[in-house]
């Protein structure tokens, strides 16, 4: 089934893509999580940098690999380097 | 007040301090991280703005408290995090750790706040003065909170 | 107040924060050492009696601050400590440490409590329950404070 | 010049003699402090095991050998281990 994925782009991930979540369009197979990044770093180029450096969490457990396919309705977060403290 | 926190509301010492009450605990530990005024560039931070994966953060909260007192033999371990802006000199991070004996105390809370600044999904970002931010031009980061 | 005292009077953690107060300094350590009711021969400690040797407590406390204020780069150093007697529950010291970055707060506050506790000549004498204390026998020591 | 030297007793130095302070009759040659210890020691037998664990404070300033030579007006503090904190 189409449909959007959720991404959630939190502080400097916020700050290059203007904005703190996206819905972008999926085709009925899915995505992969890598190509979903690829997709939105030529979309927002200064994201690419953070995402190099960033976990991410994907329907609220980290994943450990960029490999892992998303589906309609998942929602992908963001997390740069942290800084809390 | 519980002793996992994540709030926009002021962050005091003496609460913290009566939330590690144990009869057991006779080392009490506090860590407090608050924001410095750093110069650099000729400018002064005079806030941070910290923001949170509010739901893994919390999770992640609890588990470096679980994990605390655990492998630390600790009767409390207190996780404080501000969230929105926070001004110089404010705390924005307290860390308590209450133990039978103060060596585990000293060591659980500096576990404890080493863990939180790697793992917990927290951010904060640096605002200069308005007065002399140059406009629409991010510039280097100029504070530091909490070393 | 001042940041060395050895006093009669209760100590509390939020004046002892306050007296850290220090712009350069992110990272504040606070430790505080409080009387166990610990039990051993089915008796418990309801008090310990702190008496110290004023003059030269004194002179040891200002000793230690400015060691650890030398050694670790300390912004501020707080070294308080009770005489007389103190019940179970309340504070018999307070040692506190404001540096630029944390790693030096924690070093420097343990570094200070270890050297009050093994330089300052202050004494602590345990006081067991009057209705279970044997008539005019000194029993073994029943509590410890602060680990 | 004959007289007395003063001892302070803190903790368990003063729970073995009994008060805080005493004032030791001395000759004009005045006393070693090792001497002053055996002295006491032999009235107080209870002190014996304290002195032997502590440190001494002459006139305000710690002394590191008991050879320490005191006349008459000299203050010594007897310093059990410390149990502060």
């Amino acid at each position: 089934m189409a449909g959007t994925v959720r991404i959630v782009l939190f502080a400097t991930a916020r700050e290059a893509v203007g904005r703190g979540r996206l819905d972008e369009a999926i085709g009925p197979s899915g995505i992969e999580l890598a190509a979903l990044l690829e997709r939105l770093g030529t979309e927002y180029p200064r994201l690419r940098r953070v995402v190099a450096v960033s976990r991410f969490v994907v329907n609220g457990a980290y994943t450990t690999s960029r490999d892992v396919h998303l589906k309609a309705g998942d929602e992908v977060a963001v997390h740069p380097p942290y800084s809390g403290g | 007040m519980p002793r996992i926190r994540l709030t926009h509301g002021r962050l005091e010492i003496a609460p913290a301090y009566a939330e590690l009450d144990d009869p057991a605990c006779g080392g009490v530990v506090l860590f407090a991280g608050r924001v410095r005024p750093d110069r650099q560039a000729g400018s002064r931070v005079v806030r941070l703005d910290y923001e949170a994966d509010r739901k893994l953060a919390l999770r992640s909260l609890e588990e470096i408290a679980a994990s605390g007192r655990r492998r630390f033999g600790l009767g409390k371990a207190l996780l404080w995090h501000r969230t929105g802006p926070v001004r110089v000199g404010e705390v924005s991070v307290i860390v308590g750790a209450a133990a039978p004996h103060r060596a585990q105390a000293f060591r659980g809370a500096r576990w404890m706040i080493d863990r939180l600044k790697s793992q917990t999904p927290i951010w904060k970002t640096e605002r200069a003065p308005p007065e002399r931010r140059p406009p629409r031009r991010p510039g280097p980061r100029r504070g530091r909170s909490a070393g």
